[in-house]
């Protein structure tokens, strides 16, 4: 370091021989040191990056963002679809936002994808992070919608359906069903998300006319559910019962180390003493 | 005429069915239901006090009814005047 | 010293330079994106430092992020490794750190820290050895492949900075004040010369390669030590090494030309790289690893 | 009383058991949070929106509305209602809310190209008064106009008309109703003689069948439509027919979508009514007592000018046939020529439209008998893409549910037949088709109008708000009905006008050529919604003219207006509306209005105060006026006998028409206030009941003459939500005609007993062959009418066709919804919907900036092709609301020739990239 004052030139470096590792021991300490600095940075570092990497779960990203990982690892957070965006739809998180620092997200109440036919976003991206072999813009994934039933107008039996008249895959991604209301000869004509056209654009939420919007996007994983693999339902899905998958990998596994170490299953509990 | 206010109680899921079933029958209009606990609010439309516990029994009878009871009661005296009007409509 | 307003702007000639380069880069990315600024109708530079796009044809990409990607196991685009490679190529010629004196935009924030710090504290809280940055550039590679996220973009303040600047204020200056703290109050040139995997990254790749280089007269100099104590990377200054290959070799040189015109006798001056004599090469780099330590 | 009593004790016996039992439910509900609204006084109100009319509560603390909700007990909505009438109460509230009168201006004087500036109310009148009196010495009576609207109240739209016609002898007032439902009001009167519809929406209930022609019901009567849907859903032999030109919300709910070209309905209904001749499915016991056969001339023209002076060049083409036409070959078919031959046709009935006589039931057999299923199949398909045999069937379902004589029909219709240049006849038309089956006035059996505005009905119907009506569907030109108003007004024999006046269409025209020079809009916004505004906009601003606008926001009319009067709105007056199923609903003053925004009605009552009679009631010229007991263009001085009946030359109008003993006697304040105030009568400084006063006065019209409505208290009893009309001993009248609820049928059980046009002479189907006349009261009449094309088509240059209409979250043209700023983002913008492949084919996708251009102008605007209604090849729809795209002003000018009313359905346009 700068250990000396300018002012006195008699401190000026003369040599580059300073001796640092004078022993061996010293050496070896050092060494464990900065090992010991090292991966214990090196931790801190990583707990930083992936706890940013996710924080946020919820971030809606442009069309065509590749799966988190993918999408996290190959952002080079320059903001060229953020300028590419035509509607301003895009943003690049600043610290604390709803995003992973230096991506790009949107917020759809505020403003929504509008699904650009040539998704000019996906164009700017020079790392590939937003897919390029998405050509048609209704195939992208942004996120999912979701009603809020219980806050929903159409819920409650008004004549709303903002939400499935300003969708632009209408039918696809919502649709009307017809319930009878019982309390009164009027019917309720109720909104419901499908989830395989949804692109996730945030239209609707977007137009929604309640205070908080009762219609909400947000990535499919946080909220879309999966019925078991070793379920078909027989009424949906001809010849479901003949493509059933093999038993489940845990369970054959039980099955192999059993037959290995001659124990079969459940022998603890029968061979236990207590009653 | 009597009109009885009836609280019925069905299993949460089959509310809608129980709701179906409760307003195909005569003089019974479900006013209210609470889909989270399966209950429903029930007026009944009878002649007679006799036909009024006769059709309490027959909300009792229908299937998926946990409970069915007279809450609140009272007898209107004043005879119906319109009969230009339908029977059905004044229920609408 | 003459000082009239032609001398003393001599005399700050290249800090201007660089600081017009500085804003003038950032301004090229500011006026694209926020009043639409283009060229044929082509957008003139759209992006920011970390990769950008020239006149809507030609993509630039910062080399050490591209480095870490590929690290984290994901092809790119031969677009933006070709990119990467011409931004690379630039920089190798001209010296690889001119990067940071020239263009980072955290470049005045330290600068004003450590003249801060010279004018006022001029104490260190606590030593760090200057190599620790070519541990955080071996570290940010190796998490790069350990984690799968570009270990060194997910938390750099210098991408905060500039994306901050370009796309509008968010809560990015902090991480700025902190720098400007850390390198003001407690360790002098603490992030630029001692921290910054991407500056180590410029050192290394461009130690051999730099063309510009400061040049040395031993022979006018009078050792008075002015040029060190302005120098953010003192230890290059080293004057039996100056004495001996009559230039500054190491990488850590930014070309920031502060130790030019300081100097009274112009014993300093920018000239192309003479490549010194087989052997001195070893001798050198040995120098450099052991220089001026705590 | 008993209905509602009934039902009112239901709720309450739900109520006390939900309470019981610890369930909230909506009457507990607002109990309950009355703990925590307390201050909050609930009261019933009517949607400010469409024509179905439903019943809200609204909530009011310190002079501000702080909630609304459906009406739990209202019949029509039973608590819900759609998402404008959600935002009820925010309409209020908009931020550029008008709230002093504003005058173009130069240096404190007025200036008809001055900047608005405020001034004062008496400022306001005061210039009024001298522009009126300028346009009235000047060119009389005709010289000055009024534009009124279907959402006026009961009570304003009762002032106006007797300020203009008794006071001023003006018949120049007519409604935006006139471009809303004037087909339908003319068609009912040509074929019963009596306005509006026999049924009401319990037919819903009762029906197994409802088909929406031209009528985008689950958009534009959304509550109603739950009830379809309802229907539906709970009747498993229930039918929903959709007819269209276009794929819409409609569609979804129905069974049966019936795609077809603009214009040929009228081909479509000739073939319901041969298929049932044909199929004797013809109901001929009903036929023989209640009905007669009509028919009348075809060459009527389009309603437009017959002259090309003011037209652009552009126009002109258009405009020539006005004059004569070369019937298409379809035409020629249809009119049963020889399609070979060209017929080319002078216009020469255009000034008599609506003349007609009886001709028998063989002429109707022969004239619908050119109608075959492969002529109009042909002729009506719509969809290009749709295979001739897939469009057959449908025809031939759609007259399989029409003609099954044990299937109720339920015929719906809205904008697409009435807004159309042959609106009245298809009107006609779809009574022929219900009359020959008998399908009408009993429960779930009903031809039914669905009108767009809240009191079309109640306002521009019922009071005669019409340029050619008087108050209980009386009309100026019949001497019989002038004397019974006059009586009742107390007027001056000959005081009325006999010459019906200006429609609003003519109003614009006579703006441009300069007969009118004052106009006073109330509570619309024509410049924003009639077609071909270009016109219009350039009289209004340029020539020598005054024009008054009331208006509660800075609309397109207010920014073209000379004065704009700031306005109380809905809930901050007293007023009542009466809604499609003629229900009327009377509210209370809920809310005062903002700053010097004052109701519509004190405005007419303050203005009338500045005008004498001597001023009024002289001798006046009326051009072309020509009628019995009356000089060739002229009116007569009426003073001499006025002043015999005790008026004074000196009198205000006010005076004379309003501040009558009579009305005097309506105190205020009155018991049925309950606590509410009036502003109106505030600002008058009387102590007389204004609103309550006019409204039994206007009451007096109707009562015993088959437009019976309740007393003004009844309307607010609280367990009454709305009544019926006629209200005959205190009963509503659900349907009309039956015997079984109509105390008017007074002979036998089915009497069609409307008294206006009973009386023709007898023809063919080419004209009148004798001249004396027949009467066949109590009777209804079955009219052929063939298929016209439409005055415009889309050709080489203009290749596309355009309508325009409505749609959910906007009312009519936004000046209310766009000011509540959820409905705003939900619908930002109006955009052109139109065919994917017809966009792909001019180089362009969805979301492309175009121009769109007609005759008549252009104009930039958005395009989609996966939006809400999605055209067939050839079509595109667009919706009015939009200000900034103000898409009307393409559109022809054209009407019905009978009704007047403007034909948005129908304009050519081509579009290409801006």
């Amino acid at each position: 370091m700068c250990r000396t004052h300018p002012s006195e030139p008699s401190a000026f470096i003369t040599s580059g021989d300073s001796p640092i590792m004078t022993t061996r021991r010293s050496f070896i300490q050092k060494s464990i040191q900065g090992a010991a600095v090292a991966t214990s940075g090196g931790m801190l570092w990583s707990y930083l990056a992936i706890q940013n990497a996710r924080a946020e779960p919820s971030a809606l990203r442009p069309p065509g963002a590749l799966p988190d990982a993918d999408f996290n690892a190959l952002c080079i957070k320059c903001g060229r679809c953020v300028v590419a965006c035509p509607y301003n739809t895009l943003t690049l998180a600043a610290l604390a936002d709803r995003a992973p620092l230096g991506t790009p997200y949107f917020e759809p109440r505020q403003i929504p994808c509008y699904l650009c036919h040539d998704i000019p976003c996906k164009a700017a991206c020079p790392t590939g992070a937003l897919s390029p072999t998405l050509d048609e813009v209704m195939d992208s994934r942004m996120g999912l919608a979701f009603i809020d039933t219980e806050h929903c107008l159409s819920w409650q039996g008004l004549r709303c359906e903002i939400c499935y008249r300003v969708c632009p895959l209408r039918d696809q991604a919502i649709r009307v069903e017809t319930r009878r209301r019982e309390l009164s000869k009027h019917a309720m004509l109720l909104p419901m998300v499908l989830s395989e056209g949804c692109t996730g654009c945030g239209i609707c939420e977007n137009a929604c006319p309640t205070e908080i919007a009762a219609i909400k996007v947000l990535p499919a994983e946080l909220i879309q559910g999966k019925i078991g693999d070793h379920f078909r339902m027989g009424w949906t899905q001809a010849g479901g019962a003949t493509s059933d998958p093999e038993p489940g990998e845990t369970w054959k596994g039980q099955l192999d180390s059993a037959k290995d170490q001659g124990h079969a299953p459940g022998l603890d509990y029968l061979n236990a003493p207590e009653y | 005429m009597n009109i009885s206010g009836i609280l019925v109680v069905v299993p949460p899921a089959r509310i809608e069915g129980a709701t179906r079933a409760l307003n195909a029958l005569p003089g019974v209009e479900v006013h209210h239901t609470e889909p989270t606990t399966g209950r429903i609010v029930v007026v009944q439309e009878a002649e007679t006090v006799d036909q009024e516990v006769a059709a309490l029994s027959r909300i009792k009878a229908l299937s998926g009814v946990m409970l069915a009871e007279m809450v609140y009661h009272v007898f209107d005296e004043t005879p119906p005047e319109w009969d230009a009007i339908p029977a059905d409509m004044a229920a609408s | 010293m003459n000082h009239t307003t032609t001398t003393r702007l001599w005399h700050w000639r290249y800090l201007i330079l660089r600081r017009i380069v500085q804003i003038g880069v950032l301004l090229l990315f500011f006026g694209t994106l926020h009043w639409g600024w283009s060229v044929f109708g082509l957008p003139l530079l759209s992006g920011n430092l970390s990769a950008s796009e020239v006149l809507g044809q030609l993509t630039l990409a910062d080399p050490f992020a591209t480095l870490q990607i590929l690290l984290t196991g994901h092809v790119l685009q031969s677009e933006v490794l070709l990119g990467a490679a011409l931004v690379l190529g630039v920089f190798l010629v001209l010296g690889g750190r001119v990067w940071c004196s020239w263009v980072c935009p955290v470049n005045p924030v330290t600068d004003f820290a450590g003249f801060l710090h010279r004018k006022t504290w001029r104490k260190n809280l606590f030593g760090i050895p200057r190599h620790l940055r070519y541990a955080v550039l071996a570290l940010a590679l190796l998490l790069s492949v350990l984690i799968g996220l570009p270990a060194f973009e997910w938390v750099s303040p210098i991408g905060a900075m500039h994306r901050e600047i370009i796309f509008g204020l968010g809560l990015g200056w902090t991480a700025l004040l902190g720098l400007f703290l850390f390198d003001w109050l407690v360790v002098k040139q603490g992030w630029c010369g001692h921290l910054c995997p991407l500056g180590a990254f410029y050192s290394v790749v461009a130690r051999h390669t730099a063309q510009i280089r400061v040049k040395f007269d031993q022979a006018s100099c009078n050792g008075c030590g002015k040029c060190q104590a302005i120098c953010p990377e003192p230890q290059v200054l080293n004057l039996k090494r100056l004495a001996r290959d009559g230039q500054v070799l190491s990488g850590e040189c930014t070309n920031c030309a502060r130790c030019i015109p300081i100097c009274p006798e112009k014993s300093l001056a920018f000239g192309w790289r003479r490549n010194p004599g087989p052997g001195s090469g070893p001798a050198q780099q040995q120098l450099i690893m052991k220089e001026d330590s705590p | 009383m008993e209905l509602s009593r009934r039902n009112f004790l239901k709720s309450g016996v739900a109520a006390a058991t939900a309470m019981a039992v610890g369930i909230p439910i909506s009457r507990i509900a607002s109990v309950a949070a009355a703990e925590t609204e307390q201050d909050w006084r609930w009261d019933k109100g009517v949607c400010r929106f469409c024509g179905v009319g439903c019943g809200i509560m609204i909530a009011t603390q310190d002079g501000k509305i702080v909630a609304t909700k459906g009406d739990p007990d209202a019949p029509v909505n039973r608590g819900l209602n759609c998402v404008k009438g959600y935002f009820n109460g925010k309409i209020l509230y908009g931020k550029d809310r008008l709230t002093q009168p504003l005058m173009r201006m130069t240096d404190g004087r007025f200036d008809k190209k001055g900047k608005f500036a405020p001034v004062t109310w008496d400022q306001a009148f005061d210039e009024m008064a001298i522009q009126f009196k300028k346009a009235y010495e000047e060119k009389g009576p005709t010289g000055i106009g009024v534009i009124g609207s279907g959402q006026w109240l009961i009570q304003e739209g009762y002032a106006m008309t007797k300020l203009m016609k008794a006071g001023f002898r003006s018949n120049n007032i007519d409604p935006n109703a006139r471009n809303c439902m004037a087909s339908a009001v003319a068609a009912f009167m040509q074929v019963f003689g009596i306005d509006e519809p026999p049924g009401n929406y319990d037919d819903i209930e009762y029906t197994d069948t409802v088909v929406a022609w031209g009528a985008n019901m689950a958009e534009a009567h959304p509550v109603l439509w739950q009830r379809v849907i309802d229907r539906r859903l709970g009747h498993a032999d229930m039918k929903v027919v959709n007819i269209t030109t276009l794929r819409n919300m409609t569609s979804e709910g129905s069974d049966l979508e019936i795609i077809i070209k603009p214009n040929t309905d009228t081909a479509l209904l000739n073939y319901l009514a041969r298929e049932i001749i044909h199929r004797d499915e013809v109901n001929q016991a009903f036929v023989d007592a209640h009905c007669v056969f009509c028919a009348g001339p075809t060459d009527i023209g389009y309603g437009m000018r017959a002259t090309d002076k003011f037209a652009f060049e552009a126009e002109k083409d258009i405009q020539a046939r006005e004059i004569e036409v070369t019937l298409t070959r379809d035409e020629a078919i249809g009119l049963g020529l020889d399609p070979e031959q060209v017929h080319t046709i002078k216009q020469a009935n255009a000034a008599t439209a609506d003349r007609h006589w009886l001709v028998g039931f063989e002429d109707f057999k022969t004239g619908v008998e050119p109608y075959t299923l492969d002529f109009v199949a042909e002729l009506a398909k719509g969809d290009a893409e749709e295979s001739l045999d897939a469009f057959k069937a449908k025809l031939v379902r759609l007259a399989d549910l029409y003609a099954d004589p044990k299937r109720k029909m339920v015929s719906f219709w809205t904008m697409g037949f009435n807004q159309h240049v042959r609106g009245t006849w298809v009107n006609e038309q779809i009574y022929s088709v219900h009359l020959l089956l008998g399908k009408i006035a009993e429960p779930g059996n009903s031809p039914f109008s669905l009108t767009g505005q809240p009191s079309a009905c109640g306002t521009a119907r019922e009071v005669g708000t019409f340029s050619h009506r008087l108050p209980a569907d009386m009309v100026v030109n019949i001497a019989k009905h002038r004397d019974i108003t006059e009586q009742t007004w107390k007027l001056p024999p000959k005081t009325l006008n006999p010459k019906p006046g200006s429609h609003i269409t003519k109003i614009m025209r006579d703006l441009e050529d300069g007969s009118m020079s004052w106009v006073w809009v109330q509570v619309n916004n024509p410049f924003q919604h009639v077609a071909n505004a270009n016109h219009w906009l350039k009289a209004a601003r340029e020539n020598d003219n005054f024009i008054v606008v009331s208006d509660a926001y800075p609309s397109i009319s207010a920014k073209v207006a000379d004065l704009i009067l700031p306005v109380a709105m809905i809930f901050e007056k007293w007023g009542g509306y009466g809604n499609a199923e003629r229900r009327t609903q009377l509210w209370r003053e809920q809310v005062p209005p903002p700053g010097e925004a004052r109701s519509d009605l004190w405005q007419i009552l303050e203005f009338s105060k500045r005008i004498t009679l001597a001023e009024v009631w002289k001798d006046q010229a009326i051009p072309g006026l020509k009628d019995e007991g009356f000089e060739e263009g002229k009116l007569p001085d009426v003073m001499a006998s006025a002043q015999e009946m005790g008026y004074q030359p000196e009198m205000t109008l006010y005076e004379a028409l309003f501040e009558t003993p009579e009305n005097k006697a309506f105190a205020w304040p009155d018991p049925v206030a309950k606590g509410h105030d009036n502003h109106t009568v505030k600002h008058l400084g009387v102590d007389w009941f204004v609103e309550k006063a006019l409204f039994e006065e206007y009451a007096a019209f109707g009562r015993g003459h088959h437009h019976d409505l309740a007393p003004f208290d009844v309307y607010y009893q609280d367990d009454v939500r709305g009544l019926r009309w006629p209200v005959v001993d205190g009963k509503e009248t659900p349907w009309r005609f039956n015997a079984k609820y109509d105390p008017y049928v007074k002979n036998g059980e089915i009497e069609f007993y409307g008294g206006a046009m009973k009386e023709l002479v007898t023809g063919n189907l080419t004209g009148p062959t004798t001249e004396e006349k027949t009467k066949f009261p109590g009777k209804a009449k079955i009219f052929f009418r063939p298929y016209a094309a439409p005055v415009e088509s889309p050709d080489g240059n203009y290749d596309l066709w355009l309508c325009t209409g409505r749609l959910l979250e906007h009312w009519h043209t936004g000046t209310m919804t766009r000011r509540v700023p959820e409905l705003h983002r939900a619908m930002p913008a109006a955009v052109l919907d139109m065919n994917e492949k017809d966009a792909e084919e001019r180089g362009l996708k969805r979301q492309d900036t175009v121009w769109i251009e007609s005759r008549r102008g252009k104009i930039k605007a958005v395009i989609e092709t996966t939006g809400r209604n999605r055209p067939p090849r050839g079509y595109s729809f667009m919706a009015f609301f939009d200000e900034s795209v103000f898409v009307n002003k393409l559109c022809i000018d054209a009407t019905c020739p009978i009704s007047k009313e403007e034909d948005f359905k129908k304009t050519a346009i081509k579009i290409y990239k801006v």
